[in-house]
């Protein structure tokens, strides 16, 4: 279950991660976008670590409609508004019922895709997203699960995004927001919602 | 990377702030946000907003003023801005008769336009929105994230700024839009890459003596790479991509930009106007206004796009020679 | 060498094609030479006429219209033109009231005008002319051949172009142009070389991390070589030197003019203009107009200079804001 | 004595001359100018070449006159109107009497000063007119000495034209303009009129 406290270690670890690969992103976001992905999750998350700094927060919720506020209003991009709505989502979900990890998942899914309307395939941060929602009805995410699902992004072409431009040259390489996407959820197993 | 710059983090700032002290006369900065509104209003009368990611100038911020756009949000480098700052940039720029947003066509750009096109609309503000996207380079297919918007954009903010400014209401001006960008197309060549402050390094590698068609204005990659040729061959070569893209006949009228990327001096720009001119010609179509200039630009990049418009309406041809007071369109 | 070009030797001719093409509205290319001459025509007042190698797009054809020049003598890139091209260039200028020469102080441009004055003058045209030596980056002394013109010949384009339009005497626009040279002071400072096409190769080089202050704007050498500074800290050297050269006291009142010399972006451009802008407050100047471009470039060089005006006279300000008809200046 | 034969030979050559050495000209040039120095000399004198292949000439002060014209015509630059009122001067001077070689060259170089305001010492071209002079005067102009005079201006302070910007850096260059007079004198060498 979601509890004030792992949420908000979610975050932090989420921002750690980032900062610590931000440069990875943006380089994964060279060859098929335009290099900024590691730069916008940082910014947004560097300001997500701010709110929860400054803020004292009563139940869970509260710090995922936080960390979308933050999201939304920092990041920028494509991955502002996708992550933004995604937390958004959660939140609403989470306020509802704090124990229905699976259900605040697929709320936030729902949203990304209200968001950017991709599906399964797409070379999207979905399809990670997809996979994870999956293996945690199934009682069994783990890190290796979530490499990968990353990994998996790799051979797709895109369609939807900045790298659905290349077409065919976009195969081969690994999806940016996956691969941030990918960080979340190791963020996730290692707190405490998860048990 | 070589720049005359502070830090990468502090870029968008100061440029905004040195914008803002150098045309004060026109335009101000919106305290705490990253919008540049102009100080004339027009009251009643709708207002276009426009933005995106920075490293564009003298888009958005340089057409601002009277007669073109009210505000421009701008974002990080090559980074849509995020809603709240859209917002405010909608706020600054209503006068009362509704706001017009005009968007490049990007995934982030278009969410985040959309989302504060919402928070608006909440206030009671109303909103319309155009989503420009002009780029051939790109097919526009279910494959796709749609054409980009690139140099045409331009062209939407000087001939909507000409109608808004002489009273058209928020529907018909949207409906203009739509009309424009479906007659707008560009495609573009790159024989340099830009660097982004904050990478450091350049967004892709082109060996000394090649060249990229099809290069997008944030370095999105293009349709093929080649040996540089001449200003004739490349001429040519985006000519013949805009023929096929338009299908005209003879005696068809257009408007033609040549846009410099932003390292391409002028000189450069002007022999490839030269070059175009003639294949226009023996085209047989009928030119109805010409711009040459770094209008639309991706940071250091070399390289020149060309766009063309096909004019439906001779009303346009006034709204484009419209007066306008900006700091950039001349 | 990456240019957008067909042949170095044609590119001159090809960009005044392309340059009168594309600004058909406002001016035409004088038939056979390398001439641009404004259509408008103020009979009986003084034109202005300038000009001279070209690779420093916009100047000067783009500053020719109602307002400012009325011809642009366009010589091969980096060399002054000759003196029949100049005499073409003030016979399509002359309306009747004399014309004005602003020369940048080359050796070769104050030979060349000097010969095509005498050419008008048999012709029974009044001629005077005016040299522009704004740069302090070369002493003036006898040592040399004194300071070069750069930037600051814009703001005398702009200045004397609105006195002449509002009808002041041959006379009284060289007096005035002389009081406006000595109160006109530039210095620059290049990060990257320009490429002359005809020679191929970069005129000079710099390392990596290195650039040159005091740099000329067709690439001779600078003061001081050093590892690239941050704008804040390019800014300040500038800023002293004109100090220096002005002595200036708090509340004097200047005008300020940041130029980009070709391939450096805008942003970078109000980067530096911010950073300028809170040093001339700190020295407690009263800043009375400002402007920031790529006017007075030096092809693909990457770089900025600073230009402060004096401003000892309230009416240059009306001058400086009178608004104009040409292609570059907004 | 000057004839219209050796005065269209002279130029021929001249231009011959500068064609072959235009790169180095400009690289010259590129150091304490900028680079054009081959380049705009090329240019002057293939409009020579061009205006003595369509004219006939009946005098040499009228072939001189021609290259004076072409010179300011084509040139640009400061070595156009330096050349083209060199020539303009000798085309007076030869006019009067073709029989004084000195005296033409002397016409000249009072052309040049006039025009460009050097005397000897400041790193131009005067800086072989003027010994080149002297030699004809002392009946003994060669090769070796034209070379010579052009090599003095190597360790000269420029303080005339573009090269003295550099102040104290122009030292150490051949001047340009000296080159291409030197290949000037070398065609005049090369030519019957001195002997
Ligand atoms: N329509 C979409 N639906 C879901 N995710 C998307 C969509 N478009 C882009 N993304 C994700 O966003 C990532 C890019 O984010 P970012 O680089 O920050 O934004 P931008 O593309 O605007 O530069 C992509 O790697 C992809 O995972
Ligand atoms: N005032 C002068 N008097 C005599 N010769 C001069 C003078 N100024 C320049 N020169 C000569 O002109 C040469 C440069 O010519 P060129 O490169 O063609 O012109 P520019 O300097 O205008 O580019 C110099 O090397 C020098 O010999
Ligand atoms: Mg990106
Ligand atoms: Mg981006
Ligand atoms: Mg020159
Ligand atoms: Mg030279």
């Amino acid at each position: 279950m979601f509890t004030v406290e792992n949420t908000i270690e979610l975050f932090r670890n989420f921002a750690t991660k980032v900062q610590t690969d931000k440069a990875w992103l943006s380089d994964l976001d060279t060859p098929i976008g335009d290099g900024d992905h590691g730069t916008n999750m940082a910014r947004g998350l560097t300001e997500v670590t701010a709110k929860l700094d400054a803020g004292t927060y009563k139940d869970p919720g509260d710090v995922f409609k936080a960390a979308a506020m933050a999201m939304i209003g920092k990041t920028g991009g494509a991955s502002g508004p996708l992550y933004g709505t995604a937390f958004m989502e959660m939140s609403k979900a989470v306020q509802a019922n704090p124990d229905d990890i699976t259900g605040a998942l697929e709320a936030g899914l729902a949203g990304i895709q209200k968001r950017g309307k991709a599906t399964a395939g797409e070379k999207t941060m979905v399809d990670v997203w997809v996979p994870v929602i999956e293996s945690v009805k199934a009682g069994g995410l783990n890190a290796e699960h979530v490499d990968a699902y990353v990994e998996k992004t790799k051979p797709m072409k895109a369609t939807k995004g900045r790298a659905s431009y290349l077409g065919e040259r976009s195969i081969g390489h690994l999806d940016p927001g996956s691969a941030s996407s990918g960080l979340f959820f190791k963020a996730l197993l290692e707190g405490g919602a998860l048990s | 990377m070589k720049k005359i710059i502070n830090s990468p983090e502090h870029v968008l700032d100061e440029m905004l702030d040195g914008f803002a002290y150098a045309n004060a006369h026109l335009v101000k900065r919106v305290t705490g946000t990253s919008v540049i509104a102009r100080k004339y209003k027009n009251d009643g009368q709708v207002a276009l907003v426009s933005g995106g990611g920075s490293g564009h100038e003298p888009s958005h911020a340089g057409f601002v003023g009277k007669g073109m756009l009210a505000s421009a949000v701008c974002g990080e480098v090559f980074t849509s801005p995020t809603p709240d700052q859209v917002y405010e940039g909608i706020k600054a720029a209503d006068q009362g008769g509704g706001v017009l947003l005009i968007i490049k066509n990007y995934t982030g750009d278009v969410m985040n336009f959309e989302m504060a096109a919402e928070l608006a609309e909440a206030d009671g503000i109303d909103v319309a929105h155009i989503v420009v996207d002009d780029d051939i380079a790109v097919e526009d297919s279910s494959f796709t994230a749609g054409k980009r918007g690139v140099a045409g954009t331009v062209i939407m903010h000087k001939i909507l700024g000409a109608a808004a400014e002489s009273g058209m209401g928020l529907q018909e001006l949207k409906t203009l839009g739509e009309t424009l960008v479906a007659s707008i197309k560009s495609i573009g060549v790159s024989i340099l890459p830009a660097t982004v402050p904050a990478v450091g390094k350049p967004g892709f590698e082109l060996a000394d003596d090649e060249m990229e068609y099809g290069v997008g204005i944030h370095g999105e990659p293009g349709y093929r790479r080649e040996p540089l040729k001449s200003s004739k061959e490349i001429a040519e070569e985006l000519v013949m991509k805009l023929k096929d893209a338009f299908d005209w006949q003879e005696g068809d009228r257009y408007g033609v930009l040549v846009n410099g990327l932003g390292a391409t001096p002028l000189m450069e720009q002007f022999v490839f106007m030269n070059d175009t001119a003639k294949l226009l010609d023996q085209e047989g179509l009928d030119i109805a206004f010409k711009k040459v200039g770094s209008l639309m630009t991706s940071l250091d990049m070399a390289g020149v796009s060309l766009t063309l418009v096909k004019v439906a309406d001779e009303k346009w041809l006034d709204y484009w020679h419209m007066p306008v007071e900006t700091t950039d369109w001349a």
